[in-house]
């Protein structure tokens, strides 16, 4: 199974990178992913998740084919 | 209910005459418009702010756009409304964003306008990077509440 | 913080780019504008409005419109307002009232331009007949508190 | 001394003119103001009075040449 791992705005200037595909097997969280794509580096204080456009927790779990982003605070408008 | 997100500078108020003479020049039933328009400050967090880029996440802000009007139709009643937000490059006093909503009565214009800004400013998936005018550039951290004394 | 009283019908898009391009235009202070636009209906009250006259009371009219400023200025932080407002005869979809609130932030425009909208419709004197579909003419007795549901 | 008393809107066509000028001699309230000039009519409820294009409450009182208006409620807007 494989997954589109994104970044935006400061979170990507952070991890280096716009995106990550992710190769995996068991299930994993949002959190996990994260992990998976960025060992060494834990998640910044206020960062946001979304899975296929959606906001979701942490805790949210995703699946095959998915697209997880993860983005530092709005600030449009 | 139209949503444009768009790299090319805008004028609101021509944007606003547009819409209405194309989807609301005959229609008798509406009473109201609230509108809001945001505008590029050359000033900022203690700042003097020379240009500012706007990044967004292609697909995700439409999709969030769509539900702030989406969350505003099910609390009022809603006759049209129209946002229109800059993305890319931004100069000071350029427009940024423009929120109008149409409705019978001026309650709902006015709770279903605001709604709709403040929801977009906290779900819509937009960052604005400043440039300073030492040419330093500079992340918004986050949203102000709104007010000048806040 | 100009008020307009006029008995010739305007674009309220045409009347702000104006205000806009005479007042505001250097101004890189201003990060919002939120406008309320008021328009006639074909229908009120149960019936179909075919015209509308808009007497007001010449002198009393302007002094209370400028102290609805005033009051909307000693609460929030404006930059600049305009208040244009039709009297004389008034046709369905026709323009009747615009506000227009300048600021720094969305807040304060937001809540001024509110504050002076709901301040004008229970002070500034201006009263509405309605010319019916029979043509019978009807005093409009007071007005509503802005819901389509109230 | 002398008041002018104005009327506006369905109250003018009540009164059945659009103004009164009013000689009197001894300190009025806005109330007897309209007593004296309608002395066959009572206040329709909800009327609004103004002097010199200020609110007053109907107990408020009137200076010569004062003038002193009534109206329904407005319906601007």
């Amino acid at each position: 199974m494989s997954l589109v791992v994104r970044y935006f705005a400061s979170l990507q200037d952070l991890v280096g990178r716009p995106e990550d595909e992710l190769a995996y097997t068991a299930p994993l969280t949002v959190r996990e992913v994260w992990l998976r794509a960025n060992p060494s580096l834990s998640i910044p204080p206020n960062t946001l998740a979304a899975v296929n456009m959606d906001y979701v927790g942490f805790d949210g779990s995703v699946n095959d084919g998915d697209e997880v982003a993860f983005f530092p605070p709005v600030t449009g408008g | 209910m139209a949503v444009i997100i768009s790299p090319a500078a805008f004028d609101p108020y021509q944007a606003l005459q547009d819409h209405q003479h194309a989807h609301l020049a005959q229609l008798g039933s509406v009473g109201a418009a609230a509108i809001f328009i945001g505008t590029m400050r050359d000033f900022n967090d203690g700042a003097t702010v020379k240009g500012m880029t706007l990044d967004y996440y292609p697909g995700m802000t439409e999709k969030q756009l769509g539900l702030c009007v989406q969350q505003a139709q099910q609390q009022w009643a809603i006759i049209d409304s129209l946002i229109v937000h800059r993305v890319g490059d931004i100069l000071p006093l350029d427009p940024i964003v423009l929120v109008a909503v149409w409705s019978a009565h001026r309650g709902d214009a006015f709770d279903a306008c605001r709604f709709i800004m403040e929801t977009l400013k906290s779900t819509a998936p937009f960052w604005k990077r400043e440039r300073l005018a030492s040419d330093e550039l500079r992340w918004v951290e986050h949203n102000s509440k709104g007010y000048g004394a806040v």
